[in-house]
């Protein structure tokens, strides 16, 4: 029984930490070098796909679904290797390397799980729920351009559309809180809906700054128009608040801590989803790593210039950043304690609201003179 | 002798069945009806103020039931000690919850174990609610010396008095 | 414009507005009811997407589907008896309101159907002009309108700010204390307060 | 012109918390009656963990008893074992050798310290943040391998006996436990800022669950919960026990009587468990550690209480003999139990969030409140 030494930087750690940036490196140099890669064989499965454009959509549908649900059990993977890494443990570290596989692990588990439906339940609502989370995460991903030929649906009201679909997963949660019959899961339904329309407004509006500067509301043109200069470093003045409002709103429309307020779960047990169980309960977990996937791609593309950047190739710009900001949103998580729910909203009418209606004149004016 | 034990013996003399004072600490024993008046002295006095409700709790000697309250003066930091006897077959006596709202439950906890009714006990209408420890619908009082508890079949329901 | 899949997805959404909207009527659960509106809504959105007018698409989704349902929700789920679904189906009023909206019906489709309708070959303005037009539109030829539209917004949202600012009874206090505390100077006698 | 409102009432709702709920700290249950998020009413109820360890003491022997008081303040048992080994020893006129002084007052200050570590970890866990929880379960964990070094155990002790202390300190226990101090003074230090200096904490805490001074004392609150209201009273001081008198601590008064002051009451008493700590060790004289009682323990009839300062506030134990072997009653004065008695007025007006703030900033321990 050694006395362990009281503060986590020890030799050890600084050792994983060298490992795992050396990986990183490893891993963005040959991201750089797939430009080089015999990219020209996959050509006639492109010109397939491209001549049939029904079959091309289904096909980028599947895709996208199935990119997300690797990413989520990656991501959640990331989450809790960084949550041990700041609470000085160790996080999974058994199934594969360094737990990299625990989270399949999990995953097998909650699709074998038994799926419990409470008795008093309103079971079709109950039962719908996890899907009209699911749908809206999905379909927001759709207009994200990851790189200038890799975007699911380049509509030229994506920002908007990416907005307006988000919203509508709030009536999932409110489904899924009401059906459990369950007061803590009302609770939560109700806070979670209250905190999401609230949230949208300042959202909003910091998009609409966005959009006014670069006078088109499709996401793939916003990031083409930063091709020389990111929009925070171009409008610095403009965009630098605009984007600590954008974050701030942003980790409120995911249910982040600390506003996590949905799924408090020393209050509410665990909000809205306390009832499920099973692969219900990870359609949740993957709808929710999906929107954290969108709100941060959405912030790259807003504000740090999505897949613009040098040496590496665009997917990898854009890849880096948006975990760079999931990243961020998860060091906010483990360190900050919980607003409450009156806290939370006069933070948003009071602050982010008025700042966020003051910057968009602002903005209408740099763009008028 | 006191400074304290010496008021209350000019305001309570005959009262007290017993009395006892030590320099931080005095010691009483009191009749059931006494109990009141000389609580509310005990409490609004500002010579004594005794506004501290420290512990209180109750035994059974086999005859009767002894409460026993302690009481702390948070001015002079004395602590005062009073006994009140109560027959075993009728075992009431005043609340006093009002005067230390901290009471409250330990006279709950009273009637809980032992069975003490007190008499103007926010509570002492619904046996189901002046049950703190025990289940709602316990039968008994489990630390009455004659208690004998006999296995019901539900552990919920608690055993069944013998007697 | 009058292709195949046009019509398929016209006829698709059509019948999904419709049938949800039936449901909206027929559901026992209030709730489920204004459940019932999303899909309603969806279809409404689809159908001004067929008509390749894309903001009100995107505005249609975000305002109804997206705003306006949850306030509905949020109404619903605050009235009583919410969850109980023992409110009955059959009300008296249910013939008259029947014929009412049967006539209404027949002589809203027979006037439709003898309007004569203008073919036009003309097609709708590029994406990004249409939103431009709509907001020229909105603050030059509509101008007041808009402004008397956005004024009845502004008064309703006073006027409900008015009705749900109650004032609240105040918090039951706690039990009155007859007490006779000694001032605090006398209590920190030994102890030594660290502030 | 007037206007008349009329109120849209919504029928209440009655909320169960616990006693199944990760915040109630053990299985307490609270009805609480909500209207929309705030509490109109609350009625706590306990006893889910009622064993009757009071009438267990009754058909046992007195200083077979001890190990049962591990389970009444489990966080801190061996403060919960000097209650009643007091009690023991002053109804059968004992006297403790100066040494097993010094050892008792040396391990309830480290207890203390494990105490409110886990106080801190918790009370930020039920704000939402969940880092500190583990750092302070770290720190802790060195604190249960000091004890375990000690005792053999690492929850229930039972090393604080009638008459004194069963061993002497094991080898090199005041260098692991000074090179302990050393580290954890900076480690507080940081956990401190890391909550204190936090906004959102802050916003949390301040001016929630105020108790007034009034409200304190005719509640019997007691410990960190009375000091956090302005009522400089600790039994250390006051009614100073084994070597407190030599001892040389402050003790931290806060007047606000919120959550937060509860919360700085508590974070200062770990500095001065430190010190009192680094004290004792200094000081210690050599001797025996444990005093002889008879094999046959019989006091002569009559009562005795013991008061003593646990982490949570006033423990004391009452004792009762009639001469026999057993005691006739025993009772704890668990300072949980008035402060869960606090709840019914300090809740109604609060948000349901702050519940939970509260709860945890009394620090309640349900094994002392049900025994």
């Amino acid at each position: 029984m050694s006395m362990q030494r009281l503060h986590p930087r020890s030799a050890s750690q600084a050792r994983e930490i060298l490992i795992g940036v050396v990986i990183a490196a490893l891993i963005l140099a040959a991201l750089s070098a797939t430009p080089l890669l015999p990219w020209h064989l996959l050509d006639p499965i492109r010109a397939y796909f491209y001549e049939r454009p029904l079959l091309n959509n289904l096909a980028k549908a599947v895709l996208l679904v199935s990119f997300m649900a690797v990413q989520c059990l990656f991501l959640i993977w990331m989450e809790r290797k960084f949550a041990g890494w700041l609470q000085a443990r160790l996080g999974p570290m058994h199934v594969g390397w360094k737990g990299v596989l625990q989270t399949f692990a999990d995953a097998i588990k909650l699709l074998l799980k038994e799926d419990i439906i409470p008795a008093l339940a309103d079971k079709p609502m109950f039962r719908l729920a996890p899907y009209l989370v699911f749908v809206p995460a999905m379909l927001t991903l759709m207009v994200l351009p990851f790189s200038p030929n890799l975007v699911g649906f380049d509509y030229h009201l994506g920002a908007l559309f990416a907005l307006s679909i988000s919203t509508t997963g709030a009536l999932g949660i409110l489904a899924a809180g009401w059906g459990a019959n369950n007061k803590y899961s009302v609770l939560g339904g109700m806070r979670a809906v209250a905190q999401l329309l609230s949230y949208e407004i300042p959202m909003i509006l910091i998009v609409l700054c966005v959009v006014t500067l670069k006078n088109t509301m499709s996401l793939t043109q916003i990031v083409e128009r930063q091709a020389g200069l990111w929009n925070i470093v171009a409008h610095p003045l403009l965009m630098i608040p605009g984007a600590l409002i954008f974050f701030s709103c942003a980790l409120a429309e995911v249910y982040r801590a600390p506003f996590d307020l949905p799924e408090a779960e020393s209050e509410l047990v665990s909000g809205f989803h306390t009832e499920y169980s099973g692969m219900r309960f990870a359609i949740f977990y993957i709808a929710e790593f999906a929107n954290n996937v969108f709100t941060a791609g959405f912030a790259a593309i807003l504000f740090f210039g999505g897949w613009h950047g040098p040496v590496l190739p665009p997917i990898a710009w854009f890849t880096l950043k948006t975990l760079l900001l999931i990243f961020l949103m998860m060091w906010v998580r483990w360190t900050l304690p919980r607003l409450r729910i009156d806290q939370m909203m006069s933070f948003c009418w009071k602050l982010l609201v008025p700042a966020s209606l003051i910057l968009f004149c602002l903005t209408a004016l740099s763009v008028v003179w | 002798m006191s400074a304290i034990l010496t008021r209350i013996q000019q305001q309570f003399g005959e009262a007290l069945l017993q009395a006892q004072g030590g320099e931080n600490e005095t010691r009483l024993t009191v009749s059931p009806d006494a109990l009141r008046p000389l609580c509310e002295t005990l409490r609004s006095d500002p010579a004594l103020a005794f506004g501290y409700i420290a512990d209180m709790t109750a035994r059974d000697t086999g005859e009767q039931f002894i409460l026993w309250y302690r009481l702390v003066s948070m001015s002079s930091l004395h602590t005062l000690i009073l006994t009140v006897a109560l027959p075993r077959d009728h075992p009431q006596v005043v609340s006093l919850a009002d005067l230390w709202p901290g009471l409250n439950w330990l006279e709950r906890e009273c009637f809980d174990l032992f069975g003490i009714r007190f008499a103007g006990h926010p509570d002492q209408e619904d046996p189901a609610r002046m049950r703190i420890l025990l289940p709602e619908d316990w039968e008994g009082f489990p630390f009455r010396k004659d208690y004998a508890p006999v296995f019901s079949g539900n552990p919920l329901h608690g055993p069944q008095e013998t007697n | 414009m009058n292709t195949l899949p046009v019509q398929i997805a016209f006829y698709s959404l059509a019948a999904l507005t419709l049938i949800s909207a039936a449901y909206v009527v027929r559901a026992r659960s209030i709730i489920h009811a204004g459940f019932w509106l999303l899909p309603c809504f969806v279809g409404v959105a689809g159908l001004f997407a067929t008509l390749q007018a894309h903001f009100f698409f995107v505005a249609q989704l975000l305002i109804y589907a997206g705003a306006i349902l949850v306030l509905i929700l949020f109404a619903l789920m605050l009235t009583r008896d919410a969850m109980s679904l023992h409110v009955p189906l059959k009300s008296h009023l249910g013939i008259w309101a029947g014929l009412i909206s049967a006539g209404l019906g027949i002589s809203a489709s027979l006037v439709l159907a003898r309007q004569s309708w203008s073919v036009t070959t003309a097609h709708p303005a590029g994406p990004a002009r249409q939103a431009e037009a709509l907001g020229e539109a909105l603050i030059g030829l509509y101008a007041v309108p808009f402004e008397v539209a956005s004024l009845l917004l502004l008064s309703a949202l006073i006027g409900a700010v008015v009705l749900a600012k109650v004032e609240r009874a105040p918090a039951p206090e706690p039990p009155p204390l007859a007490d006779t505390l000694p001032e605090p100077e006398e209590t920190r006698k030994e102890p030594v307060g660290v502030e | 012109m007037t206007l008349t409102t009329t109120e849209i009432t919504s029928p209440g709702m009655t909320l169960n918390m616990g006693p199944q709920h990760p915040s109630t700290h053990g299985v307490l249950r609270l009805v609480v009656e909500l209207d929309g998020e705030i509490i109109q009413s609350c009625r706590p109820v306990i006893g889910y963990l009622h064993r009757g360890l009071e009438k267990m003491m009754e058909a046992r022997p007195y200083r077979h008893n001890v190990p049962f008081t591990d389970r009444l303040d489990y966080l801190a048992s061996l403060n919960s074992n000097l209650a009643i080994a007091q009690a023991i020893e002053r109804i059968g006129n004992v006297t403790v050798p100066e040494r097993g002084q010094y050892l008792r007052v040396l391990l309830c200050e480290i207890n203390r310290l494990a105490s409110h570590l886990v106080f801190l970890g918790t009370f930020a866990t039920d704000l939402g943040a969940t880092t500190v929880f583990l750092y302070s379960f770290r720190e802790r964990e060195r604190i249960l391998d000091l004890l375990e070094a000690m005792t053999g155990a690492r929850l229930t002790y039972n090393w604080i006996r009638a008459g004194g202390v069963p061993t002497d300190l094991p080898e090199g226990f005041g260098e692991r436990l000074t090179a302990f101090l050393d580290e954890f003074q900076f480690a507080l230090d940081e956990y401190d800022r890391l909550l204190t200096g936090n906004r959102i904490f802050r916003a949390r805490c301040e001016g929630i669950g105020v108790i007034s001074r009034e409200m304190a004392v005719a509640y019997g609150a007691s410990g960190p919960v009375a000091r956090g209201s302005g009522i400089a009273y600790d039994i250390r001081k006051v009614a100073p026990y084994d070597v407190y008198d030599r001892m040389e601590f402050d003790v931290p008064v806060y007047t606000e009587g919120d959550c937060m002051a509860r919360y700085r009451v508590r974070v200062e008493e770990m500095r001065q468990s430190a010190r009192i700590i680094r004290q004792c060790l200094r000081e210690m004289p050599e001797g025996e550690t444990m005093a002889k009682l008879p094999k046959i323990f019989k006091p002569p009839p009559g009562e005795a209480y013991s008061r003593t300062e646990s982490p949570r506030g006033e423990l004391s134990c009452y004792l009762s003999s009639d001469g026999s072997m057993n005691p006739t009653r025993v009772h704890f004065r668990a300072p949980s139990f008035f402060h869960l008695g606090l709840l019914p007025a300090m809740l109604p007006g609060v948000k349901v969030a702050d519940v939970i703030a509260i709860l945890g900033s009394l620090d309640t321990v349900l094994g002392e409140v049900d025994r």
